[in-house]
């Protein structure tokens, strides 16, 4: 019957003006309730209150690639001028940006990259081997420079974090030759679960100093292992965990420091992004922005990367300043 | 009967022990049971029959509490009583017998006495207080004590049965309702269970026996009540009527004897020489014609159905030959037996032979499906339709239509559709397991006709009963099974007192028996020699 | 009080047939009717929300046959659970999500790596699928498992095998991204110019399979004793039915359909992921869920085909409903909310068969208002 | 007449002949799997046998022993409960927004996280004594309700910053006296509690009636909808108290995975431990041990430093080979 309605919902998108009003963006996130993209909603919503377009957000209950599919093709029906996604399966998403342009819609992805797709730019928190380096400098400084240490990451099969494994691993055995990564192991988004795993490993391996929690569930889990298992000061982790989570464990001490980045500041830079996208903005220049999170903001015309700048640490000191 | 004839003094106005007026009953659109009234007097045994579906047992369910009626009054010693659930029917001394024994599997004997009503301290089970009663009750109804520790489970149906038949008898009872507790019981275990009736009765209980045995009804009865379509009939002293005037009113009309004239008979069908099953029967030899209606008759555990098993291939003999349908292999599997033209119809209606909500055309194409297209492994529902229309036809299947489930039949009719599931194709050789157990006279009389029939047409009959009026009507020659072994062989004429003697192992003149060896002379102690068979018995 | 009179008998039969042939007829068109209005109903309400522009997006046939991606492997794995449910003995098969997985994670590395053609590849897939149903069928028909023990076990196994071979990466490249054309929407041929476009999962993978399964329940010998088994094992056995064969034949088509799955979410996914069966709660849920709001009686012997399709489509394009009319986060919450209501509403609507099985009289397994006596 | 030709015979019978042994056989088996498991990794692990490694797999058994109590009653009624894990989630997180907003005192805690369990459970219960529909449709219909209230208590967010108000149901050092776990010894008592309910209390055995046959245990007089009702309600209320042992053992923090996959671990607990997954027969030693058995593989293989992917692949073999067991000894019994 109605083959056409959608090229004429979608045509706004592609037909829209300069100006930002009646601009809306979507955001479809990994996964909903977790406070890394309930943080990234909260600096969208606030770019869009500043720049005025319309900001929506929906996430599946689970870390499900059909189930982000199934918002996506939503977000496709209702026509937005701007989609950006945080793609679970890379893989699986490409086709379905695809439809979404070819429906007039600007598509875009944030946080994780569809590589080969049709985004038209990747909103990069930092780069891999950003983050991959960081983690490994700061858990060997607190180690000092040598020891032997374990990974316990979360999804077997999440992309970005086995890319942030790789570097690490690479990174530890150029630069840091006395130091070893015995084991890595997946715990799924289960903070339990990470948790017993940490324990398992101190005890199998008893010289054991370090322990890296690769995503914002495991972060938390394994300083608490350690806490639990009294060897604060023993045995030093890291991870990439939001700053309150991570808040009581910096304070103890039984976590050496957060890998993160201004998480607001990158939902903000992905709805500015979005409108830059919607009006054929240039990317480049945040002139018109005043957020002195965006700073070190640099856009890589040839990969279509806008990079938010190097990941940011946090420490009892400074954790505390974050409300996510 | 003469002890029954005193029985009868008491003064007919003697409040009655209960009076049940003008209940009625609905299930949706069935009108179960309307304005049906029963008087029964203390002390007395009163009989309840009417056909399959007649409405005995709804109306021994209302009075139990399982079923609410819809009107009427029930009194009990002249108090009008009301009763909501089984509890309020146990409180008021009324202690039931269902027609299936409702028990437990994974208890011990000892625990399926007591559920429901466990005598406890504080909130645990007082075993030290509930096991010798128990173990009286054992002995009484002729069970051994060492099986109160055996999971229920691992005993036989008829063993279940007299369990849950003693378990009635926990509570001092003012009325007990047996619901054909008969139906599965051999005769030896009957005699035990009217030594038991006999007792309470003469204790002043007042009993309630529904069977559709009615010829054992003269034995124990007073009084007989008959239900047909919902209704009570008749109600009086049990001597005014005969047997044929009972099975007359209950189907409200004249019933033909059907009676069976020799005739020749062809080729061995089925030759079995020295056939063994661990456990079941040893040493067995014998063989059926074609044409020939061989008969069976043992007490249940004499090994007697096994043999139909192995027949069939659900079992497999561990020694002895066997020639079936001009194969000497033994059929692995009952798929291998139906292919040589073996068919067999199991003896348990409901668990073993129907699919209950599957339609009637299902249940009776399902055993030859070969039969329903050219192709195979494919169904033509119009062969489906021709073929099960056909055997309603046939076998006068009391059904509207094919479409009907199964489930909804009573007895007779249910047991017609499993039986014509066997002889869509005309079996060779044709082994029927207890064909009429727990069927109205009337199905009963044309499941027999049909046997005949097919007889008549040139199949080899083997019937397996413990029915001794059934076995003594159809077969040409019957064969009495004891301890797993062929006792002794005999005519159709044999008087019913030698079957059973036989059967029982009472008399036994030597060098009379098939198998050759002398069988073991005349025991005192016959029924302990049959439990110790029936203890070999495997359960299914 | 002696002789009855014909009436009442009659008046018997009368009201008893009505309850037989509504019996007779099945309570599953009874589902079959209850789940066709439930959709209706959902069309018409989100219809006038569309009109009165309640909604965020269009509500049209084109988003609803979009929609259509995710109805395939639901179908197709409610129908791999019927036929396991129907085959009784507590039948039940929670290893599909794991099957899926690890099938398309084999069958990427026949076509992607070793280079396979694909209908090679997609065979072989579906075989390997038939050949872990063969594990469950062997471990629940012959060992005599319980089919809720056997694939709880092999679910857990199943699923840890497709990450290891996979080493817990997806699998992907320009073929398989290029398989994806094997299930996005396009226009069917002829008729397709008046229709909006659908996704070819559809026709590819779910039409045929429909077709085949309906014949193979309701034309087939094995659809025959498929049922019996279900509906009482012990007289199927009686009646010379291989129960053991038959039972494990279940779990093969199970297992098989679930290959085909397997196979429909790479094309789906444009990759082959070793969770694709098993992310989030996994499949085998929902697949049982919606077997069940299909009508298929938990307890065997009952459950049809159209049923199961209906059931799926309810699910899905309520699914896809929701998300228009319900912004943000609780949208994708309120999914699970309707998924919960509708299968309880609709199971204690008409759970009919089942009471019948479990509740009703001392006498048969199941019973119905009687007609013998009244039909003579 | 039989009764009068009966031989004489003691006229008492001991109990230990008419109620069930007192240990099964399974339990048995599943001892002796867990004491050789336990050694072999004692001696290809540095530390798997210290108490730093014992303690912490107990704490994380104990939640799913004492669902799996709930669990192993629901089964003996031939029932079975797959939203576990969704009361779980729904009980930790009122607690713990409740232990954040006004910093509740322990036992207040508890009796909430109980209460909601119960309250969920009882649900379950009422629908599945008198709706007439199997249990594991009922249980899939309300996992999902029972998913979306906690989603809507979560309310898009994670709960930051729990005190360590629980933290004596823990792994930590105030979670344990002596090196043993207060949340074992809870789980443990729970198990003994139930053991005795089931083998000697009325009720308990009244469960294994409704389970055999439950047409018949209502003839019996037995009130089947009310235990029902009790049954699916204790295990929700098990489930509050496992709630609050997952928020003790976890970080300070508490997000939506909580409890997500558990009720198939719990299931697979029960059944390894040799509760007839039909009903009517089972026992809560061995879903005991069976926990003990799940959690010793999967921490045995992170130990061992295989691939922790492979833990569930013996999970999955563990369960065919304890109810492999089980049933051969099962056909043994029948034949004998
Ligand atoms: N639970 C039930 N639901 C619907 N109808 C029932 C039910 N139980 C009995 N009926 C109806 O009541 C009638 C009487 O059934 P009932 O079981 O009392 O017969 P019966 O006399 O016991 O038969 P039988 O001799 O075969 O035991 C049947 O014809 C049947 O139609
Ligand atoms: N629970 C029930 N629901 C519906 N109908 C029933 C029920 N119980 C019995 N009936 C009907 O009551 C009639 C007799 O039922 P019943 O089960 O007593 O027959 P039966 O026991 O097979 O007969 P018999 O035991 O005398 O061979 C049948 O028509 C049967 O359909
Ligand atoms: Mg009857
Ligand atoms: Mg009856």
């Amino acid at each position: 019957t109605s083959r056409n309605d959608t090229g004429e919902t979608a045509a706004p998108g592609a037909t829209d003006g300069a100006s930002a009003e009646g601009l809306t963006i979507a955001f479809v996130p990994k996964l909903q309730g977790i406070p890394y993209f309930e943080a990234m909603n909260t600096g969208g919503q606030q770019a869009a209150e500043e720049l005025g377009f319309e900001w929506l957000y929906q996430g599946p209950t689970t870390a499900d690639a059909a189930a982000q599919a199934d918002i996506v093709r939503s977000f496709i029906q209702q026509g937005v001028d701007v989609l950006f996604v945080a793609p679970n399966d890379p893989n699986s998403m490409a086709p379905l940006l695809q439809e979404a342009q070819d429906a007039g819609i600007h598509v875009a992805t944030t946080d994780t990259d569809a590589p080969d797709s049709v985004r038209e730019v990747f909103v990069n928190q930092a780069s891999v081997e950003g983050i991959g380096q960081a983690l490994t400098d700061t858990l060997l400084e607190a180690m000092g420079g040598s020891g032997k240490y374990a990974i316990v990451s979360c999804g077997e099969t999440a992309a970005n974090l086995n890319a942030w494994i790789e570097v690490q691993e690479e990174y530890t055995a150029s630069e840091y030759p006395d130091a070893e990564i015995v084991d890595v192991v997946y715990a799924g988004e289960d903070q339990a679960m990470a948790t017993q795993m940490a324990t398992d490993l101190m005890n199998s391996n008893p010289d054991l100093t370090g322990l890296v929690g690769e995503c914002t569930s495991s972060a938390p889990g394994v300083a608490q292992a350690v806490e639990d298992a009294g060897r604060t000061g023993e045995v030093f982790t890291v991870g990439l965990g939001t700053p309150q989570s991570m808040l009581p464990y910096l304070e103890s001490g039984s976590s050496s420091g957060s890998i993160l980045w201004d998480v607001e500041a990158l939902g903000y830079l992905t709805g500015w992004a979005g409108m830059q996208l919607a009006n054929d903005g240039d990317l480049g220049d945040l002139s018109g922005v005043d957020n002195e999170a965006l700073t070190a903001v640099e856009y890589d015309e040839a990969s279509g990367v806008l990079l938010l700048g190097p990941p940011t640490v946090f420490t009892a000191e400074n954790a505390g300043d974050y409300d996510y | 009967m003469t002890d029954t004839a005193q029985r009868l003094e008491p003064a007919p106005q003697a409040t009655p022990r209960l009076e049940m007026r003008d209940i009625s009953k609905r299930y949706g659109g069935v009108r179960a049971i309307r304005h049906a009234d029963i008087t029964v007097r203390p002390g007395t045994v009163h009989a309840l029959v009417g056909e399959n579906g007649a409405g005995k047992s709804t109306l021994i369910k209302i009075l139990a509490g399982a079923e609410r009626p819809d009107t009427g009054t029930i009194a009990i010693d002249g108090e009008p009583v009301s009763i909501h659930a089984t509890t309020d029917a146990i409180a008021l001394g009324v202690q039931t017998v269902y027609q299936e024994p409702q028990l437990f599997p994974e208890l011990t004997v000892a625990e399926n006495f007591f559920v429901g009503r466990e005598i406890t301290r504080g909130p645990t089970i007082d075993w030290r207080a509930q096991a010798p009663r128990m173990l009286e009750l054992l002995d009484t109804v002729g069970l051994d004590r060492s099986l109160a520790s055996q999971p229920l489970g691992a005993l036989s149906i008829a063993k279940q049965q007299q369990v849950s038949i003693a378990k009635a008898l926990l509570e001092r009872a003012s009325i007990l309702i047996l619901d054909e507790p008969s139906a599965i019981l051999t005769d030896a275990e009957i005699e035990v269970l009217f030594g038991v009736v006999r007792r309470l009765a003469a204790d002043g209980v007042s009993i309630i026996y529904i069977s559709h045995r009615l010829d054992e009804l003269f034995r124990i009865a007073d009084e007989v009540t008959i239900m047909r379509d919902g209704e009570t009939v008749s109600s009086q002293p049990i001597g005014e009527l005969s047997v044929r005037e009972i099975a007359e009113r209950m189907v409200g009309g004249e019933i033909a004897e059907g009676v069976r004239e020799a005739r020749e008979h062809g080729e061995p069908v089925l030759e079995l020489e020295h056939l063994t099953l661990e456990g079941a029967f040893t040493d067995v030899s014998f063989s059926v014609r074609a044409g020939e209606v061989v008969g069976l008759y043992g007490l249940v555990g004499s090994g007697a159905a096994e043999v139909g098993e192995v027949v069939y291939g659900m079992r497999r003999a561990t020694s002895g030959r066997m020639r079936a349908a001009g194969d000497e292999r033994h059929p692995a599997n009952p798929s291998e037996a139906k292919r040589r033209g073996i068919r067999m119809v199991p003896a348990n209606r409901s668990s073993q032979g129907s699919f209950s909500f599957q339609s009637i055309a299902f249940n009776i194409t399902i055993g030859s499906l070969g039969l329903l297209s050219r192709l195979p492994g494919w169904v033509s529902p119009k062969a489906e339709r021709r073929v099960s229309d056909d055997l309603i036809r046939r076998l006068a299947v009391k059904t509207p239509s094919g479409k009907q489930p199964i489930g909804a039949m009573s007895g007779g009719n249910a047991q017609k559709v499993v039986l014509a599931r066997q002889i869509v194709e005309q079996p060779e050789l044709l082994v029927l397991a207890e064909p009429t157990q727990g069927v109205d006279v009337g199905a009963k009389e044309e499941i027999h006709r049909i046997i005949a029939d097919l007889a008549e047409r040139g199949a080899a009959v083997l019937v397996i009963t413990t029915d001794l009026a059934e076995v003594q009507r159809i077969a040409d020659r019957i064969l009495v099974f004891r301890s797993g072994r062929v006792a002794r062989e005999f005519p159709p004429s044999a008087t019913q007192a030698s079957l059973l003697a036989a059967a029982a192992g009472a008399v036994d003149e030597p060098g009379e028996t098939l198998t050759g060896q002398p069988a073991p002379a005349a025991q005192p102690d016959a029924p302990t020699d049959i439990r110790s068979t029936e203890t070999g018995e495997e359960p299914r | 009080m002696t002789a009855v009179t014909t009436t009442p008998t009659d008046q018997r039969r009368g009201a008893a047939g009505g309850i037989r042939d509504w019996f007779a007829s099945g309570v599953l068109k009874d589902r079959a009717a209850l789940l066709l209005g439930l959709i209706i109903v959902l069309l018409v309400v989100m219809s006038i929300l569309d009109a009165v522009g309640a909604t965020s997006g269009r509500f049209n046939s084109d988003y609803l046959a979009s929609s259509l991606i995710a109805f395939v492997p639901l179908a197709l794995l409610a129908l791999a659970e019927l036929f396991v449910i129907v085959s009784g003995r507590g039948g039940i098969d929670l290893s599909v999500g794991s099957m899926v997985s690890l099938t398309g994670i084999v069958f990427a590395m026949l076509y992607q790596q070793v280079g396979l053609p694909l209908p090679v590849a997609i065979v072989l897939g579906v075989l390997f699928g038939a050949v872990l149903g063969a594990i469950n069928g062997f471990l629940t028909a012959y060992l005599g498992y319980p089919a809720l023990i056997t694939t709880l076990a092999t679910f857990y196994a199943y699923r840890s095998i497709a990450l290891v071979v996979s080493d817990q990466r997806p699998i992907s490249g320009p073929e398989i991204s290029a398989f994806y054309d094997a299930a996005k929407a396009v226009e069917l041929p002829v008729i397709g110019g008046s229709l909006p476009l659908v996704p070819l999962g559809v026709v590819t993978f779910l039409l045929p399979v429909a077709i085949v399964a309906w014949f193979v329940l309701n034309r087939t010998t094995f659809g025959r004793k498929l049922y019996a088994i279900g509906t009482n094992d012990t007289a199927a056995q009686w009646a010379g039915i291989d129960t053991r064969r038959t039972r494990m034949m279940a779990f093969v088509t199970a297992g098989a359909l679930s290959g085909l799955v397997g196979v429909y979410t790479v094309a789906q996914f444009a990759s082959a992921r070793p969770d694709a069966g098993t992310a989030g709660s996994g499949m085998a849920l929902p697949a049982i869920t919606i077997a069940v709001l299909g009508g298929v009686a938990i307890t065997g012997g009952i459950g049809r085909l159209g049923g199961i399709l209906l059931a799926a489509l309810l699910i899905v394009w309520l699914n896809a409903s929701i998300l228009l009319v319900v912004p943000g986060n609780e949208g994708a919450q309120a999914q699970l909310l309707a998924l919960g209501v509708v299968l309880l509403g609709a199971s204690l609507l008409s759970n009919a068969t089942i009471r019948r099985r479990q509740a009703s009289g001392l006498t048969k397994p199941v019973s119905v208002p009687a007609t013998a006596p009244g039909s003579r | 007449m039989t009764a009068t030709a009966a031989p004489e015979r003691p006229a008492q019978l001991s109990l230990r002949r008419i109620l069930p042994p007192v240990v099964t056989g399974q339990e048995i088996v599943l001892l002796g799997v867990l004491v050789v498991l336990w050694v072999l990794l004692g001696i290809f692990t540095p530390a798997f046998l210290t108490p730093g490694s014992i303690g912490p797999l107990l704490v994380q058994v104990a939640p799913i022993a004492l669902v799996g109590v709930g669990m192993t009653f629901v089964i003996l009624t031939a029932g079975i409960d797959v939203s576990v894990a969704a009361m779980i989630m729904v009980s930790a997180v009122t607690t713990a927004q409740l232990l954040v907003a006004f910093d509740l005192p322990a036992v207040l805690a508890l009796l909430v996280a109980i209460a909601v369990g119960l309250a969920l459970g009882a649900l379950n219960g009422v629908l599945v004594g008198y709706g007439r529909v199997h249990p594991i449709i009922i249980t899939f219909g309300t996992a999902n309700i029972f998913q979306w209230i906690g989603l809507r208590v979560f309310d898009s967010s994670t709960v930051n910053g729990i005190p360590g108000t629980l933290d004596f149901l823990g792994r930590g050092s105030e979670g344990s006296t002596l090196g043993v776990p207060h949340a074992f010894v809870i789980a443990v008592v729970a198990v003994a509690v139930a053991w005795w309910f089931l083998r000697y209390a009325k009720a308990g055995r009244n469960l294994y009636a409704i389970g055999g046959n439950q047409n018949a245990a209502r003839l019996a007089g037995i009130k089947v909808q009310p235990r029902l009702v009790v049954v699916y309600a204790v295990t929700g209320a098990l489930a509050g108290l496992a709630a609050c042992m997952m928020i003790a053992s976890g970080t300070s923090t508490l997000d939506q995975s909580v409890g997500s996959g558990k009720e198939l671990q719990v299931i697979a607990a029960v059944v390894i431990g040799g509760t007839s997954i039909i009903g009517g027969r089972g026992s809560v030693v061995g879903t005991l041990l069976g926990a003990i058995l799940v959690q010793t593989v999967v921490s045995g293989v992170t130990q061992l430093g295989w691939p922790t992917q492979l833990g569930f692949l013996f999970v999955g073999i563990f369960i065919l080979i304890a109810v492999g067991t089980d049933l051969i000894r099962e056909r043994a019994r029948r034949r004998a």
